[in-house]
């Protein structure tokens, strides 16, 4: 398959960010850590979005895989020594194979479908949590510190070296994203989301496919948890397995768009930078009503998500930025260029949801 | 053996709260199509509510729910106002839900502070009191729970069975586009329902607050509870609810004699695993129709 | 040399017997008529011979190879299409997207590039190379039919299933349809075709097969079979039983 | 979703709200882009010509007591549950902190500038706490930071600490031997090995009854400080860090008659309750924290079974007391109780009085002063005496006059600086519910006036 302008504009993208750290004194090192939590739920974010987005089964098991990457480096390496970089790859792949189990048993076993596909993967999360309280092996309560864990010196200093782990993850995703959404697997998925028995028909293999993305994905979320281990740095199962995970991933996917691989990215950076500044704001009582209310409004208001809205309305979300950017500036908040982000995505963001007047047929085709 | 058994019985008992947490979000979802999160701030919102008529009163924590019931069911009511006006597809309202309950924990963490509240025993001597069969203990906070959620289980069935509201009901669940097309008011069908919804989760928050100490960050704790009753249940089953809450109930209490508490969660999930593989549509069978 | 050869095929839904062992033939370049009251099993077997179910019982041959037990998938590689009653299109597509679709898979396995601009020429054959980049969901009854025919097409079949094509049209848009039918036919593909409108069938089909109840009652020239009491108590019957 | 369907829905209804939302973002987001958070400051940061006098005076009372501090504020950042599951105990530390840089701006704050406390929610989530003391230390840039709250975000935080080599006081972090940052000091007095010396404490008291229990029974919550000071950690290859409550109660010659450890979130006390009640122990050690010790007692309760006695570890003392009756009798450790003779240092009389105002004012149920908020108090006393005592706001300066100085902090003259991961010795006490109200009993040398532990086991 060749390369196509975005992922080759992706990898542009990836390799030139990859210096950065290179400049680190030129600006606050948070703006290292603050990148990578963003690479983090692009990661995440994206790797549920390539199943579910495209093969529309509605997944909760994303704490599952991202459980299995946090607990696989803090068994392996925290208590049994192993070296990191190499555990993180075995992370994925067992996060894979839990994939692939899953998807034998409710696709091949049993052809779950809809809500009962959703609440499954939900009850393996949880299972996936009641394992590790009861194996001591895993955890068994007590938790595992990562403090002494080895930490590879060749990628810089601790801000550097997760920025630049965070930076690979999220370009795997979202490059796999790209691939999947021009290829025949990408096309196969987007037939079994708009009606399983006819693609089956047309020659779809409809099993293989639906294994092949839930592996990918797996795959992914478990190697981004694996990596978010080093920023937890102490795991507790309270801390992995709970529900925030899965639905804050949901929350971006669909703010973002479900529909291209661009949603789940847009949705990861404007969630995490909002909810980033908005908590950091102080006056912690009214920030979560903020979130929450945000949260509302977008949903209502941008139902097919940011990104799409954003390329049937550019000029909109362009003026909404500079708005959005025009108040700290005049105010000379300029000292964090977060912040100052944070402003025009919120006012991009605002400005998008105000409703739509125009055809939303004129939207450019979704896929190709 | 008395061990057990009264773990059996304490089991069944903890059952009919799971019950009374799980009858909200079973009908809501099951027949309105809505994952709504709010149920649970519902339940953390009327613990508070009770905790508070309780303490500033000085009333019987039973009367408040003369209180919070009526109140939460016209909250649900207008909730399910906005829902139906913006047509929100199930998914979507996982996230609007999701947004308000963020909302509600905070407002609720605002006006009682993020500390411990727990009704102290003068205020509310239920809470070690117990009903005595023989040499088993059936705890009244418990006792209460699990009544209620008999005949709330039992009230509904009646209600979807021989009412026309219940015919009008089962044909939404069934399917909408048909249902409204042969004239069932789709608006105000749903928000009754959606009413009815609220107040039972109104109702487990009273028995909370009588049984336990709450926080605003207790809400998060119940999901895994309820969701497992719900999908054990079948969605929009209310019987099927009330059964899988008991069973949920029991195999947690036996789990703990035997393997100790860390095992009951475990043994809860597989048996809910096993459930959604040989019962996908619940331990009753067709939940939809069986409502 | 039967092309499309079945013995005694079976299925049930619950407890209903919708095919009780059906046997049959298709030979090459046949139009076959599939009549038969409503619930005799014509879509049933449809379903069955074109892979979108299993059957329980019996044997289904293509070419004179056993494809009874072969995944739809794979069916669709041996050069069978069909197209469905109500028309099933992806929903989230445009209407080439929904023809370029099986050209990526089955024998062609284009690339989804490729895919696209053989899809065009479908679309064309089937007059709606206008509405190549809309969505679905702006086409009408007519164009959506004619769009499953494309879809149908696309995927370069020796037989074809027609499971009410005509249904819901008005009598212009019928007569362009069979018009479509006949080409496609002159085209070297075989056709089985299921339909309501019995005048249609006897004046397309080279032969035709009643069903009733799960079961062969009649098979042979059209004006023949149409004459066969049994097949005119079949439907008077029926008439009356859905009056 | 149906992009077709989603342009017909009436969303222009909503603009109003969204707008309206949108300004209320916006003047919010202001208020934190320049990192002020909710921020503890002088009340008028002095306007006034730098009139403040430079210190470098050791202890925690600044010599320049009463003067009004003068100058650019200090800004000490730090995290804290402000919700979550961990929120209800953080409550208390946020009341503590705020007080303390309150009377600290009132005394001549810090090197006679004011200081000013900002502090941000973790929300109890671990890699929150991170990346937020990152922001706080990279971007913000504060001067000083302070310990959050919880085990999983004290881990994490000192993890950046080390990074950028910032001194961390730190409240209640209890995994004694994970915390290897030599500018770390716990503020809380468990020793290096509370698995050893809080057992022995408890064990100590009830044998100084002449009539101890001969048959216990463990209730463990899964929480990683309880499960370390009922079983220890031997993965950490230290022989002593491998002994628990468990094994000295076996060492003591008690007869464990029941062991189980139980999830941090528990729906169903009551097969706990009867699993107790079965065993029928003279003594039930509880390695509980927050509100298991009511639960269970009410649990128990209603099994109408009340052990002989019982022990619980890190209770959240205001619900433990609201159980009444069946609460009387309970024992925990503590490192601080509002009494003499804790109270007898007028200075330590008047912290625990205004705390018990502030704490009432902000609604903590429990508001006298115990171990969690003396814990923070000292904690800070530690920050401030370091900053004192070097003279200067350079983090090493002050890491090293506190591993090199004794300071005086509400629990008495500390040295930190130990070989032992900077912990200076146990200084738990034996607290019991008598008379509704918790009393400090054993050591009888910090015994409330004539209170003594009470215990048999007759019940």
């Amino acid at each position: 398959m060749r390369l196509r302008p975005a992922a080759a504009a992706t990898v542009v993208l990836a390799v030139a960010l990859w210096f950065v750290p290179e400049f680190a004194d030129g600006f606050p090192i948070f703006y290292l850590l603050f990148a990578y939590n963003v690479f983090f739920w692009i990661a995440q974010a994206s790797s549920w979005n390539l199943f579910t987005g495209s093969s529309g089964y509605f997944s909760f098991g994303q704490g599952a895989y991202y459980g299995v990457g946090v607990y696989t480096v803090g068994v392996l390496v925290a208590k049994r020594g192993w070296p990191l970089l190499p555990t993180f790859v075995v992370a994925g792949i067992l996060g894979a194979l839990l994939g692939l189990f899953i998807g034998l048993i409710v696709f091949r076993l049993r052809k779950l479908r809809g809500e009962i596909f959703a609440l499954m993967t939900l009850a393996v999360a949880f299972v996936m949590g009641a394992v590790a309280r009861v194996s001591s092996t895993i955890d068994g309560g007590q938790g595992i510190p990562l403090s002494g864990v080895e930490l590879p010196q060749a990628l810089g200093d601790f801000p550097a070296m997760i920025f630049r782990l965070g930076l690979i993850v999220a370009t795997l995703a979202v490059l796999a994203a790209q691939v999947l959404h021009h290829s025949r697997l990408g096309w196969g998925l987007f037939a079994i989301r708009d009606d399983e028995a006819v693609a089956e028909n047309l020659g779809v293999p409809t099993f293989r496919f639906k294994m092949m993305a839930l592996g990918i994905s797996a795959f992914l979320a478990s190697l981004s948890g694996a990596v978010h281990s080093l920023q937890i740095s102490y795991v507790t199962i309270e801390d992995v397995f709970n529900i925030r995970v899965p639905l804050l991933v949901i929350l971006m996917s669909i703010l973002g768009g479900t529909r291209h691989w661009m949603g789940p990215v847009v949705g990861a950076l404007v969630v995490y930078t909002l909810n980033d500044r908005l908590n950091a704001a102080g006056l912690q009582d009214v920030s979560d009503l903020i979130v929450g209310g945000l949260l509302i409004f977008m949903i209502v208001a941008v139902k097919e998500g940011l990104y799409l809205r954003a390329r049937q309305r550019p000029l909109r979300a362009a003026i909404g930025f500079a708005v959005g950017i025009g108040p700290p500036i005049v105010l000379g908040l300029t000292d964090s260029a977060i912040t100052v982000m944070a402003y025009g995505l919120l006012g991009a963001v605002l400005l998008l949801m105000l409703p739509v007047t125009a055809p939303v047929e004129e939207a450019v085709p979704v896929h190709g | 053996m008395s061990l057990l058994s009264q773990a059996v019985v304490s089991g069944v008992l903890a059952g009919g709260l799971y019950a009374m947490m799980s009858l909200g979000m079973s009908l809501s979802w099951g027949v309105l199509k809505v994952i709504n999160l709010a149920q649970f701030s519902f339940i953390l919102l009327s613990a508070y509510f009770t905790y508070q008529l309780t303490v500033s009163l000085g009333i019987d924590p039973f009367l408040s729910i003369l209180v919070c019931v009526p109140l939460f069911g016209l909250a649900g009511m207008a909730l399910q106002w906005v829902f139906n006006r913006i047509r929100i597809s199930e998914f979507e309202s996982l996230l609007f839900t999701f947004g308000l309950f963020i909302i509600l924990e905070s407002l609720a963490a605002t006006v009682w502070t993020a500390d411990f509240r727990r009704l102290s025993t003068e205020q509310n001597p239920y809470v070690s009191e117990s009903i005595w069969i023989g040499s088993i203990a059936l705890p009244v906070p418990q006792l209460a729970a699990f009544v209620a959620a008999i005949l709330v289980a039992f009230g509904v069935r009646h209600l979807l069975r021989n009412t026309h509201f219940g015919r009008a009901v089962r044909a939404l669940a069934q399917d909408r586009d048909v249902a409204v097309a042969f004239g069932v008011d789709n608006g105000k069908v749903s928000m009754q329902l959606a009413g009815l919804a609220a107040g039972f989760s109104a109702l487990a928050g009273v028995f909370i607050a009588m049984s336990r100490a709450i926080f605003p960050g207790l809400a998060v704790e119940w999901f895994g509870i309820v969701f497992s009753v719900v999908i054990l249940g079948g969605l929009g089953s209310t019987l099927g609810t009330l059964i899988a809450a008991v069973i949920i109930g029991v195999v947690g209490a036996v789990a703990t004699v035997w393997g100790g508490p860390p095992m009951a969660p475990l043994a809860v999930f597989l048996v809910l695993i096993a459930t959604l593989l040989f019962r996908p549509e619940g331990i009753l069978g067709a939940a939809r129709r069986d409502t | 040399m039967a092309d499309l050869y079945f013995d005694d095929v079976t299925k049930r839904f619950g407890g209903v017997q919708a095919l009780a062992g059906v046997s049959g033939q298709v030979e090459q370049g046949e139009i076959v008529g599939l009549v038969g009251p409503n619930g005799s099993g014509k879509s049933t077997l449809i379903n069955l011979l074109s892979g979108y179910l299993e059957a329980e019982g019996g044997k289904i041959t293509f070419g004179g190879e056993d494809i009874t037990d072969r995944p739809a998938h794979r069916i669709i590689e041996m050069g069978i299409a069909r197209t469905y009653q109500i028309p099933r299109p992806f929903g989230t597509m445009t209407a080439l997207e929904n023809v370029s679709l099986p050209l990526m898979f089955g024998t062609a396995r284009h690339d989804p590039g490729r895919a696209r601009s053989e899809a065009q020429q479908w679309l064309e054959f089937t007059g709606l190379e206008r509405h190549a980049d809309t969505p679905v969901a702006g086409l009408n009854l007519h164009q959506l039919k004619y769009l499953e025919l494309a879809r149908a097409l696309a995927t370069r079949p020796r037989l074809l299933f027609l499971d009410e094509v005509l249904s819901g049209l008005n009598p212009t848009e019928i007569t362009q349809s069979i018009e479509m039918v006949r080409r496609i036919h002159a085209d070297g593909i075989t056709i089985v075709i299921v339909e309501h409108l019995v005048r249609v069938v006897t004046e397309l089909a080279t032969r035709i097969v009643v069903l009733d109840r799960g079961r062969v009652i009649a098979e042979g020239e059209p004006t023949t079979v149409m004459r066969d009491p049994e097949v005119v108590v079949a439907y008077l019957g029926t008439r009356g039983r859905h009056a | 979703m149906n992009i077709h369907r989603a342009r017909r829905r009436p969303t222009g209804s909503l603009t109003g709200a969204i707008a309206l939302l949108a300004v209320l973002a916006l003047v919010l987001a202001a208020c934190g882009g320049d990192g002020t958070a909710d921020t503890t400051a002088a009340a008028s940061p002095g306007t006034t010509t730098d009139g403040g006098t430079e210190t470098t005076a050791g202890g925690t009372e600044t010599s320049t007591g009463g003067e009004e501090a003068a100058g650019d504020p200090i800004v000490i950042g730090s995290t804290l549950a402000l919700s979550g599951p961990l929120a209800p105990t953080a409550a208390i530390h946020k009341v503590a902190g705020d007080l303390f840089v309150e009377q600290l701006n009132a005394n001549g704050g810090l090197l006679g500038r004011p200081v000013e406390w900002v502090v941000l929610d973790d929300e109890s989530v671990a890699d929150q706490a991170a990346s937020l003391y990152e922001r706080l230390i990279t971007e913000d840039q504060v001067d000083l930071i302070m310990g959050p709250y919880g085990t999983g975000a004290i881990t994490a935080a000192m993890q950046v600490a080390e990074r950028y080599g910032y001194l961390m006081a730190q409240h209640t972090g209890s995994l004694t031997y994970a915390f290897n940052y030599g500018c770390q000091f716990p503020a809380w007095p468990t020793g290096r090995y509370p698995n050893v010396t809080n057992p022995e404490l408890v064990f100590d008291a009830l044998e100084a009854t002449g009539n101890p229990p001969e048959t216990m029974a463990f209730v463990i919550n899964q929480f990683p400080g309880t499960m370390f000071v009922a079983y220890g950690y031997p993965d950490s290859g230290d022989a002593q860090d491998a002994q628990g409550a468990v094994s000295i109660a076996q060492e003591r010659g008690y007869d464990v008659v029941l062991d189980v450890q139980f999830p941090l979130t528990i729906d169903d006390w009551g097969p706990i309750a009867a699993q107790v009640r079965d065993a029928d122990p003279d003594f039930v050690y509880l390695g509980g924290l927050g509100v298991d010790a009511p639960n269970l007692i009410a649990a128990m309760d209603a099994l109408d079974y009340q052990p002989a006695g019982m022990f619980v570890q890190w209770p959240a003392p205001g619900p433990v007391l609201g159980a009444g009756e069946s609460a009387e009798g309970v024992l925990s450790v503590t490192a601080f109780e509002a009494h003499p003779p804790f109270t007898d240092d007028p200075e330590n009389a008047q912290i625990a009085a205004t705390f018990e105002e502030a704490a009432t004012e902000a609604g903590i149920t429990y508001a006298e002063m115990e171990t969690q908020a003396s814990a923070s108090w000292a904690a800070w006393q530690t920050l401030v005496a370091a900053v004192e005592g070097a003279g200067t706001l350079d983090n090493e300066a002050a890491c090293d006059y506190l591993v090199n100085n004794t300071i005086e902090t509400i629990f008495g003259e500390t040295s930190y600086g130990t070989e032992e991961n900077n912990y200076y010795g146990d200084l738990s006490y034996v607290k019991q519910v008598q008379d509704g109200d918790w009393w400090v009993v054993y050591p009888e040398e910090f015994a409330a006036p004539d209170h003594a532990i009470e215990y048999s086991p007759e019940g």
